[in-house]
């Protein structure tokens, strides 16, 4: 069962990269294709920690011993820091992409009073 | 002290049950409002007392005081932030015209 | 502290996710989307938090399922929240479908090749990782790993993603920033329908009123706490940045701007970024290579694994400003259509 | 000081770009010199170093001091000037240079009223450009292509109209690159360990056959190749570079492609070594018939055009095949074709955006059919357009010939036909395309030299934008005359020691 749950977050990795990348492609919503976006973005992340994860392991944050000194920590039970700081500049990359998506996505509205893939590019044909 | 926390915990999960029921057995959005809002917030103020009971036990002294403080805002927030959204939506739900389940109507 | 996870647990919470991700894409009303994708990011949340990472779940709780889903419903107020229904397009679908499914496929033939979950022995957690968590003490004298790696260890990485925050800022106001005596001639003005004004409300006004001091605070605990605590200057910044969105939803968007002008919000976006670059050159002025803040030891309190720490909070602060200032900024401007008077 | 150098270039760039945002408010005029003392800083950084390079090999310099640790490899940063990239940082570096001096007036003419930010953005664009070019770690290069995408959207939404919808598209195409780069670095990451270029490739060799490497230089690759418009990804290109305004256009055609094409070379090169592509021969042939395939389909489609920009938007995409396909044959001169070829692109596209853009700005419009009489109006615009041409046609002293010339070469020792014919036919593609100019440009009209013919009178561009365009073009010829020492000095080093000469 364990083996199982080893692979089962890539396996969910993936199907989250399926979904987001079919909307990103396939969806004619702007706004859904943004929410595909995100969802393609909070898999990877979900990969990256979950290569950086450690069974039994505590969050990275060392425990403190008397006087502003630190117990010295056993490394095979902190989690891996360097994936969670990689992922957090992804979050921050992420929303930011996110807001000039909508913001694009807000002038096109206003240009064709759609969101519609299709009904924008009927218009622009005009 | 753990079996204060376990208690509230439990109380708290079978207000959610309730919650969760009323908000899809309910007939119309008002109600179903009405049950979203008031179990949400007293069960999670519950659950989140039942943390404070839990931890006094693991932890202790300073520590336990800056965990418990750090809780009560959150029970803070919850306690505020919730009623409020839930008054603004039934507000906008008014606005917007939802119709009233009126006891014959169907 | 506890120990992690109840594997139960986590696949439910793994399947859940997945099942939310189709929900947010097939739902046809925007705004139902918008929620539903929130709830997406709050799931994803507590499996990140199962797995320790807690500083990339509070990141998450705050930026994915906060800002971004008033981000969303932001831009839905001025537009239309409804999707049409449309016939046709069925045999590109499902050419899409096929090649992402080729795609995931070839994502699956990897898995074997992968180190197992949770194995303290790969690569990824042998190879670089234990330098951080042994030396952070002795470096930087910061207990939280997270803290020191992210602005000292791989500084450069945050000062670019402050950058990215910044660029957003201004690249948003570029696209939709409109002047209102332009207004009539060259955009036509969108007619919209009466809609709910939250701000009419004495009770969301007065509850607002009531928490926004709380949240700043809660906040600014989080900026300065950073090095002991999940937390740091993006964290901080945002919820400082939703403390104030949380005032112009609840009141108006001419009360916020009353208080921080567009000039001045603008200016200070840029600030935090400049005070982070300037930090950096003056590590090089002091001799030391970019953003060697033991260099700084000379000026800042403290021997060099101090002047580190006092490094990491000013830059901490730089990321704070920016991110608080840039959030606002995006939302106003998200909001009011670019014109800066009134909105969501 | 000079170990100080490689972060000068990224920082002059992004401090003139911060400095710019602030005195947008408050004096507006100041943010343009404010860029240009910015980039200027970050040219004469990136000039310093191409000799340095070559008189004492790779600068290593790591961020916060933080280098290789015993047993743990380099723990920091590391950004790296070596053989590959240093001519592409001063190419990048002195075309932005040259390319924010040339929009001054075009940007006062085609943005009045809204610039405010234009050249913050402008200045943050060439940050993330250089940035992707100098890193020497895989993931900071993901953070660096953001800043460049983030701002090339802004900068392209500049141009209003249909630009917004040409914008969003990219947008998606870009995002959906950078995601399955990153993608790609979590693949590689979980093998290697590491995110240093230098660890990792020492890595690499060592772990032998394995498919999650391999699906990671697929992913990697993708997303390098949507990031850059080839092939299959190459639909949101022409729209965007179309539509955005020209200014923008003249940055962002030159060097934005360029550089996803040198990230590829990048990856292919050091970080999985070349041998990587030699043993998996069915994935080489496949991207060659690609590239063959994106060169023939670009060039068929710029016969099609009847708008001067989106002609050269896809003469950007039929250059994009000759790099990728000169990459992946992977032999010597197709390699140094390659290397030698992203530069000199770089400088060609740079002034055939030039070019376009004092036609634009003197005629409002780039439609073919307006170009009547053009040659007779701007003589010296007209005349650094035909000798662009000629550079990327092929025609021998300019720069165009000498990379076109290895790349056959690199074909034909490989044995790539179809590659070989691809390049002929997009040569004479253009070919065609020069002489229909000429004849709209030259032969529409009553020739005014002719007695009783209506005089033209002259009306050429500005000359703030006409000397950067002409010194552009002569560059052209003088980086033609120089590729031989080029390619001795510096790309010959670059290349893998591994490779068949």
């Amino acid at each position: 069962m364990q083996n199982l749950i080893s692979n089962f977050n890539y396996v969910i990795v993936v199907i989250l990269m399926m979904i987001g990348l079919w909307s990103m492609l396939a969806q004619k919503n702007l706004i859904k294709k943004c929410i595909g976006m995100a969802i393609f973005q909070t898999g990877i992340i979900l990969f990256f920690i979950s290569i950086g994860a450690k069974d039994n392991a505590l969050i990275p944050i060392l425990t403190e011993a008397a006087n502003h000194t630190y117990h010295d920590p056993d490394v095979a039970k902190v989690a891996n820091p360097l994936t969670q700081i990689l992922m957090l500049t992804a979050i921050v990359v992420g929303v930011a992409t996110l807001g000039v998506g909508l913001a694009l996505a807000q002038k096109i509205y206003q240009q064709h009073s759609s969101f519609d893939e299709d009904e924008i590019l009927e218009n622009q044909r005009k | 002290m753990d079996f204060l926390g376990y208690i509230l915990i439990c109380a708290g999960l079978v207000f959610f049950l309730g919650t969760t029921i009323g908000l899809l057995r309910f007939p119309d959005f008002y109600t179903r409002m009405h049950a979203a809002g008031k179990g949400d917030t007293l069960s999670t103020v519950m659950i989140l007392i039942g943390c404070i009971c839990l931890s006094s036990t693991q932890v202790d002294g300073m520590e336990l005081l800056l965990l418990a403080l750090k809780i009560l805002l959150i029970i803070n927030f919850i306690f505020i932030g919730s009623p409020t959204a839930t008054h603004a939506m039934m507000d906008a739900g008014n606005k917007a015209g939802a119709a009233p389940w009126i006891k014959d109507s169907k | 502290m506890s120990t992690l996870p109840i594997w139960q647990f986590d696949a439910l919470l793994l399947i859940m996710v997945v099942l939310f991700a189709v929900v947010a894409l097939s739902i046809r009303n925007l705004m139902g989307a918008a929620i539903v994708f929130g709830a997406y990011s709050f799931m994803m949340c507590l499996i990140w938090a199962g797995m320790g990472a807690v500083d990339v779940a509070f990141t998450e709780a705050a930026v994915g399922a906060g800002v971004s889903t008033v981000f969303v419903m932001s831009t839905l107020y001025n537009t239309g929240a409804t999707m049409h229904r449309r016939t046709g397009g069925l045999a590109f679908k499902l050419f899409i479908g096929v090649v992402v499914t080729v795609a995931g496929v070839f994502l699956l033939s990897a898995l074997p090749d992968l180190p197992a979950w949770g194995d303290p022995d790969s690569p990824v957690n042998a190879a670089v990782a234990p330098y951080y968590i042994t030396h952070t003490i002795a470096d930087a004298h910061v207990p939280n790993v997270v803290t020191s790696v992210l602005a000292d260890y791989r500084g450069f990485d945050t000062l670019l993603e402050t950058t990215v925050v910044f660029i957003a800022c201004i690249a948003i106001y570029s696209i939709l920033r409109v002047d209102k005596a332009k207004l009539e001639t060259d955009e036509p003005a969108v007619v919209a329908a009466p809609r709910y004004d939250p701000g009419d409300s004495l009770i969301v006004r007065q509850a607002s009123r009531f928490m926004v001091p709380f949240m700043q605070l809660f906040a600014l605990y989080v900026i300065a706490h950073g090095h002991y605590s999940p937390g740091g200057g993006f964290q901080g910044g945002v919820i400082l940045g939703a403390s104030l969105i949380l005032l112009a939803i609840s009141f108006d968007l001419k009360f916020l701007l009353r208080q921080w002008s567009e000039k001045t919000l603008m200016m200070l976006v840029a600030s935090g970024v400049f005070l982070y670059a300037a930090v950096g050159l003056a590590c090089v002025f002091m001799g030391g290579n970019y953003l060697d803040y033991g260099e700084l030891n000379s000026i800042l309190p403290g021997e060099r694994d101090m002047a580190r720490s006092h490094g990491i909070l000013l830059v901490e602060i730089g990321v704070g400003i920016t991110v608080m200032f840039s959030m606002i900024a995006i939302h106003i401007n998200l909001a009011s259509n670019g014109r800066f008077d009134r909105g969501l | 000081m000079t170990e100080q150098l490689p972060i000068v270039i990224i920082l002059g760039p992004l401090l003139g770009a911060v400095l710019a945002a602030f005195t947008a408010w408050f004096r507006p005029k100041l943010s343009h010199p404010l860029v240009v003392v910015g980039l200027g800083i970050s040219f004469a950084a990136a000039l310093k170093l191409v000799f340095i390079v070559a008189d004492s090999g790779a600068q290593k310099y790591w961020l916060g001091g933080w280098g290789t640790k015993q047993g743990h490899g380099v723990v920091g940063i590391q950004i790296t000037v070596d053989h590959l990239n240093t001519l592409l940082l001063a190419a990048v570096s002195g075309i932005a240079l040259l390319t924010a001096q040339y929009t001054k007036r075009l940007v006062d003419a085609e943005l009045a009223g809204r610039q405010r930010y234009f050249y913050a953005l402008f200045s943050l664009l060439v940050t993330g450009l250089l940035g992707i070019t100098i890193t020497g770690d895989i993931f900071n290069l993901y953070v660096f292509m953001e800043i460049a995408a983030l701002s090339s959207y802004a900068l392209i939404a500049y141009g209003r109209g249909r630009a917004y919808m040409a914008s969003f598209n990219y947008l998606i195409m870009g995002t959906m690159g950078a995601c399955l780069y990153l993608l790609g670095v979590g693949f590689v990451f979980a093998k290697a360990g590491t995110l240093n270029i230098d660890d990792v490739s020492a890595i690499i060799p060592e772990l032998g056959q394995s498919q999650a490497l391999f699906v990671g230089f697929v992913l990697i690759l993708l997303g390098a190749w949507a990031k850059m418009a080839f092939f299959p990804f190459h639909g949101w290109l022409p729209n965007a570079y179309a539509y955005a305004p020209t200014a923008s256009t003249a940055l962002l055609a030159p060097l934005a492609t360029k550089v996803s094409v040198y990230a590829m070379l990048r990856i292919m090169v050091t970080v999985y070594s070349i041998d990587y592509i030699i043993h998996s021969p069915a994935t080489q042939s496949l991207v060659l018939y690609l590239s063959s395939l994106a060169i023939v389909a670009a060039s068929f489609f710029s016969l099609t055009q009847t708008n001067l920009k989106k002609l050269a938007a896809y003469f950007v995409l039929s250059e994009i095949g000759y790099m990728v396909g000169g990459a992946w044959l992977a032999n010597k001169p197709g390699l140094t074709g390659a290397m030698v070829h992203v530069v000199a692109d770089a400088a060609m596209t740079s002034a055939l955006f030039m070019a376009i853009g004092c036609i634009v700005y003197r005629l409002g419009q780039a439609q073919l059919d307006d170009l009547k009489g053009v040659f007779f109006k701007m003589p010296v615009t007209m005349a650094a357009f035909v000798v662009t041409m000629a550079a990327l046609i092929g025609v021998p002293p300019t720069c165009g010939f000498f990379s076109k010339w290895y790349l056959i070469q690199g074909a034909a020792q490989a044995g790539v036909w179809h590659f070989v014919a691809a390049l002929l036919l997009s040569s004479l593609v253009k070919a065609i395309i020069l002489f229909r100019i000429i004849e709209i440009g030259y032969n529409r009209v009553p020739h005014p030299a002719i007695e009783g013919n209506p005089a033209i009178p002259r009306n050429e561009a500005p000359l703030s934008m006409l000397i950067p365009t002409v010194a552009m073009a002569l560059g052209l010829i003088a980086l033609g005359l120089g590729t031989s020492t080029l390619v001795n000095t510096i790309i010959s080093k670059a290349l893998p020691a591994a490779l068949t000469p």
